[in-house]
């Protein structure tokens, strides 16, 4: 065993941390709460900041030089997360693009598409959001029924896809659909579409924090161009499958590092509302403190084995359990330790300055459901983990 | 021994249903707390006064429905089961404090306020944490009230405030120029509190120690009411899992037939009727001036509180994706439970006065 | 509503009350934890207790007076058992017979039957114990194997049965075998068979607790006349699922009464090693005492719907799944807020005078599984209660 | 980063499991703690002392087998899956008490608890609660030590005592007369307490400050020891309830196969796993001298409790009618994870030592 980071690890944290200082003028929360910025004005944040990030080297770490990257492994790419998370820097925009799409085009695009597609990417100039889930589909990705129907040499794209993160924004979509209707997973193809024009109806989903960073889009005859194939036709599903694993691990410090900020709010809470000697009280924050270091040392054995270039074993599964029921709980403790102060929604007068509870609470509801609700998590971890029967 | 409701409430209850649902269905509600100044139906809220629910604790001889906290409970149930949005609690602990208040002016208002004519409402937190210290800041001098009062419920709409202060309970009517109400607003639509800065002319209406003894007594009616109304919370939002999880389809089959959305239904419908057998016991309890009225308010609060936090949470869950989208209802349901688990007594506050009453 | 006793019902609570100050001379954990008393011991004094109370007149409340009985209901038999766990008296050694075996001959048996078998029964003269559970069939009696062949008149019973509570002590048990193995239902018949005889092995089965109050039973052509049959052959199940309904409720008020006993020791011991006063301990105290609350309150619904002479609601459904979880949570707050001291075997020195945490602990692992696990108990409530589908 | 064990220490975990398989499976470990008087087998203690088992902790240059923390974890992890009775982590607790003891004394008591010629164990608590007052009401006074100690691990067994005293640690040799012991007997055979009643000459090994710092250090190892041997019982439970469960049929399937049990299962892998991650990444940065050890091991410790819990008791339920009778080994697992739940720093010490090493 070995936990230390090496030394060339060591100063890429060094040198991501002191630029962070200088960049990150303002916590991202502070923006969210100022009345001056409204949505869009966000997203123009967004922007900005990843166009600085990437022109300082900081996004695709792990892709080659030659595509933007700095050629660099899972650690760093962790290591970005948790430095981001600590400063509270502003969120990526183009996360989807550059974590699903950037590697399903390097590994399976066309010289010619990465070159298009990936530039634009990393400077935020182009938005990407994600087609691969259905109404009614859930979980199943092999169950999707958005179909492309040949047109010339290009196909038109009908059907519907929900939950596309940040749509709203988007500009481009990467979307699965159904090529033959007959091959259940080989009659899918990977497709890259613009979200900018006729054929298609991109319709904002408001979530229960009141936001709506969701969409749901409609497709009716939109255009996809046979050269924004991405792979074969038919090879839709499993390069989608190959993109996933890649994101496995890929944000395990992540979360740990953004329950730090979370924790250190609710002790200063405490401290201010006088509570934090009670014993109860204590007792509430040290389970919280505990559970966040077991989810941060399961991240360092997932990271591990990562770095080691071997797939995580059933460390990996326990992951998003771990994390999203951890937030549940540590949301619910600060409703209760900080009484109703934390229930002030975003931008109400009195509100936390440092920590947006009300939609950190929220929004863990969300958590235990999307990429994968808590009851498939477990249902795989039974089937593939625990290899236990099925009826 | 009898644990139904006898007729009368029941009635009660069922022509509460059917008046809820007519006037006042979740769509409706929805539109009232997403749209609305007041975030409520002044016209339905004249409606209740005018068929007496304002009145429902007050005995018959006083010009009151006389139904007693079974029969406020049983409406309640029904108000929580569709989200009902506005101060209805709160007018009902105000009229119960000014009852207990002598003189002319408390009963001038006590009748105002019954008629539905004006909109009373306790003011009594000063801290943000509702970690409140044992005597409040807000003081009584010369006839003026001066202090800062904090989750005044719908404080920006009151026609008087009834200010807790340093020499007791005080009557502190609108100013002209208005409140100068800041609304603290919280995640639950249905309730809108006010941060209220108060330098005033106002009326004491009962000294320190009456105060504490008339206000514990609102107490308990405040924490039994608002377990009432998580029970209808919760019932509702089971029906809404068990209809969404029967028609919804997965694997080819509805995913109510699994077994681990099937075992979550059980534990939800575990609380919801544990939090029922709770809430009527202490209802009858209070109306049967039962020596353990006070403990057993206390349980049903508490009770009602992590239940509803466990069904309504539940109720997201089992969902799935558009159990976190605005457009569904479980939200609401699940923030509505968050505001009647803290306010009217935290579960912590339950739980302590359970330990007292039971001489621990 | 109205959650009084009626005028009687207080008499006889006085009167039970006042009888039970003058016979219980020792409370009953006191002689469990007596070094003199063996489990044979133990058993003569419960035998010779349930003499008393049938001198008295305190069994089989609700049965005619012409059985023994005192015509009483639901709500005196519930009474019965508070007072008598508050007293922490002896229990009654024959209580599968009074309660179980008991109606079933009332109902369904013959007057030779009435007369051969309810009077001993309820003199402690001789023990009955139930034998329907069988190994591999869990829950559901409808798959039993034990078979009983015809032998002239009479039948000759093959087969085992499990669970047997107070086997080793019983004289006489109640079986259901099956005397056609093509009926699944109606193939099944309820037989009268003597243990003390050829082709019975009645092997005890030690429990985690340490005991073995329950047997394993082995027929291997044991004898049971054909007078000895409850009802007709055939009628085994039916018999068996109306007398397992008049269970229902019908101890609604012992699990709380009991756990009356319980928190009064752990405030007494918090009191004692002086935490009391700390929050977190009074938290969980309260907590348990609120759970307590919700139990009785849910069993008086009950109550109020059996002595109103209708069958009851889902309350009934959950009786056993909240006072079995509460079980656990109970003695898991004993072990953590006493200390080991909680942990200390029964007649280990030290442990605690008045109330047995050990044994109450590892038993309540016990109670979330025997009479239908809490699993099954969900499973019922899905489907009877919530009428949820099967896939 | 390496999360994997070395080549030496998975070697000695491996041959651990080995020895431990053939030499003290379940059922020999049974007998042993059901029937024998000492509750464990002396022979096969003096194997393991012989190979070296009781100074892993020690650095090679001092005989030890330097494998640290880490390969104490591991060996532990095996001896937590056969429920492996008597006094092994206690006998480790106390060479590491005596290597912090100076003067010729300790080194000899040392050397022989090394080679497995003396049992030797610490002899600390004196309530029944473990509410511990500050400072021990054992008196050590003129060479002489008068008190009573409770708790005492093997006390019966010991040949000697190293006694919290007001001044400081003490080390008392059995006296001829014995010691006088009363067992406390808990429901986990695999280990036995004592109550001693101490009158007997004893000599000072540390004073007061001293003690207190070597024993902040030794009771690090405890915790982390103790969480390492539950993470063997968590593992092995386990491991019996899929075997279990997959065997076993109803309603004409595996049991394994319903969903309610699969998702249980899947939560038992989480618990289990969670605290496979916690102890090593503990373990390693207390061979590191991490600046973070201190709060780490409290957080392997407060993990493997909680979790323990959960599993234990799980593998109970699973096991249905069987699991609660004696025969079947669900309940082995679930009294030995009790006693190191509650002892080697229960897990309100862990939480508190974890609040204290945050700052908090």
């Amino acid at each position: 065993m070995d936990l230390r980071y090496d030394e060339s690890q060591q100063a890429f944290r060094a040198e991501l941390r002191a630029w962070l200082a200088d960049h990150v003028t303002r916590p991202w929360t502070q923006e969210l709460r100022d009345p001056a910025n409204d949505a869009d004005a966000l997203v123009e944040l967004r922007r900005d900041f990843q166009r600085e990030l990437n022109d300082a080297g900081f996004l695709g770490l792990d892709w080659p030089v030659e595509w933007g990257g700095r050629g660099l492994g899972p650690v760093e790419k962790n290591i970005f997360q948790e430095e981001t998370a600590w400063a509270d820097a502003p969120p990526v925009p183009n996360f989807l693009g550059i974590g699903l799409l950037g590697p399903a085009l390097i590994h399976h695009g066309s010289e010619e598409q990465r070159r298009r597609f990936i530039p634009k990417m990393l400077s935020a100039e182009e938005i990407w959001c994600q087609g691969f889930s259905e109404p009614g589909a859930g979980s199943d990705l092999a169950g999707i029924r958005c179909r492309a129907e040949p047109d010339g040499d290009d196909f038109r794209i009908h059907g519907q896809k929900v939950w596309t993160t940040f749509g709203p924004w988007a500009d481009w979509i990467f979307v699965l659909a159904r090529t033959d209707p007959e091959d259940r997973y080989g009659g899918i193809t990977f497709f890259l579409v613009p979200l900018h024009q006729d054929g298609v109806d991109m319709r904002p989903l408001r979530q229960i924090t009141g936001e709506a960073e969701f969409g749901e889009v409609f497709f009716d005859g939109a255009l996809a161009r046979r050269a924004h194939v991405v792979g074969k036709l038919g090879e839709g599903w499993q390069i989608a499958m190959t993109v996933l694993a890649y994101e496995r691990g890929a944000t395990a410090l992540l979360e740990p590092a953004k329950n730090d900020r979370y924790l250190k709010d609710l002790v200063t809470g405490c401290r201010e509302n006088g509570t934090l000697g009670r014993p109860d009280v204590r007792e509430r924050i040290a389970r919280l403190l505990a559970d966040n270091e077991v989810i941060r040392a399961n991240a360092y054995r997932t990271l591990a084995t990562l770095a080691a270039g071997r797939a995580p074993g059933p460390e990996a599964s326990l992951e998003k359990l771990l994390w999203t029921e951890h937030a549940r709980r540590q949301s619910e403790a600060a409703f209760d330790l900080l009484g109703p102060q934390a229930q002030l929604a975003t931008r109400a007068h009195h509100a936390r300055p440092e920590m947006d509870w009300a939609y950190e609470h929220l929004w863990s509801r969300a958590g235990t459901i999307y990429s994968g609700s808590s009851e498939i998590q477990r249902n795989i971890i039974a089937k593939r983990v625990l290899a236990l029967p099925t009826r | 021994m009898q644990f139904d409701l006898d007729d009368e409430r029941a009635q009660l209850k069922q022509a509460t249903r059917e008046l809820l649902e007519g006037e006042s269905p979740l769509a409706e509600s929805r539109a009232l707390m997403e749209q609305s100044a007041e975030g409520f139906s002044k016209a339905l809220y004249a409606q209740l006064a005018e068929l007496g629910y304002l009145g429902l604790l007050l005995p018959e001889d006083a010009g009151g429905a006389g139904v007693g906290h079974v029969g406020l409970a049983a409406v309640l149930e029904e108000m929580g089961r569709v989200a009902f949005p506005g101060p209805f609690l709160d007018q009902i602990l105000a009229i119960e404090t000014l009852r207990r208040c002598p003189g002319d002016e408390a009963r001038r208002w006590l009748e105002r306020a019954l008629g539905g004519d004006v909109l009373v409402v306790l003011a009594r937190a000063e801290t943000l944490s509702l970690d409140e210290p044992a005597q409040p800041e807000t003081r009584l001098a010369d006839a003026r009230i001066v202090g800062r009062k904090r989750w005044v419920p719908f404080g920006a709409q009151a026609d008087a405030l009834l200010v807790t202060t340093d020499q007791g309970l005080a009557l502190v009517p609108r100013p002209d120029s208005g409140w100068n109400a800041t609304p603290l607003e919280t995640i639950d639509l249905a309730q809108r509190f006010a941060e209220i800065p108060l330098a005033a002319p106002g009326s004491a209406l009962l000294g320190p120690a009456a105060t504490d003894a008339a206000l514990a007594e609102v107490d308990r009616t405040g924490a039994l009411a608002a377990a009432a109304l998580l029970l209808g919370v919760m019932e509702r939002s089971l029906e809404l899992t068990r209809d969404y999880t029967v028609e919804r389809q997965a694997f080819g089959a509805p995913i109510a037939s699994f077994q681990a959305l099937q075992h979550r239904m059980a534990d939800m419908l575990i609380q919801t009727e544990g939090t029922r057998a709770a809430v009527y016991r202490a209802a009858w309890a209070t109306d049967a001036e039962d020596a353990d009225a006070a403990r057993l308010v206390a349980v049903a609060k508490a009770q009602a509180g992590d239940a509803s936090r466990f069904v309504c949470g539940e109720t997201i869950q089992l969902h799935g994706g558009v159990g976190y989208t605005w457009e569904y209802d479980p939200h609401i349901y699940y923030k509505r439970a968050k505001t009647l688990e803290q306010f009217y007594g935290s579960t912590r506050d339950a739980l302590e006065q359970l330990l007292e009453a039971s001489g621990i």
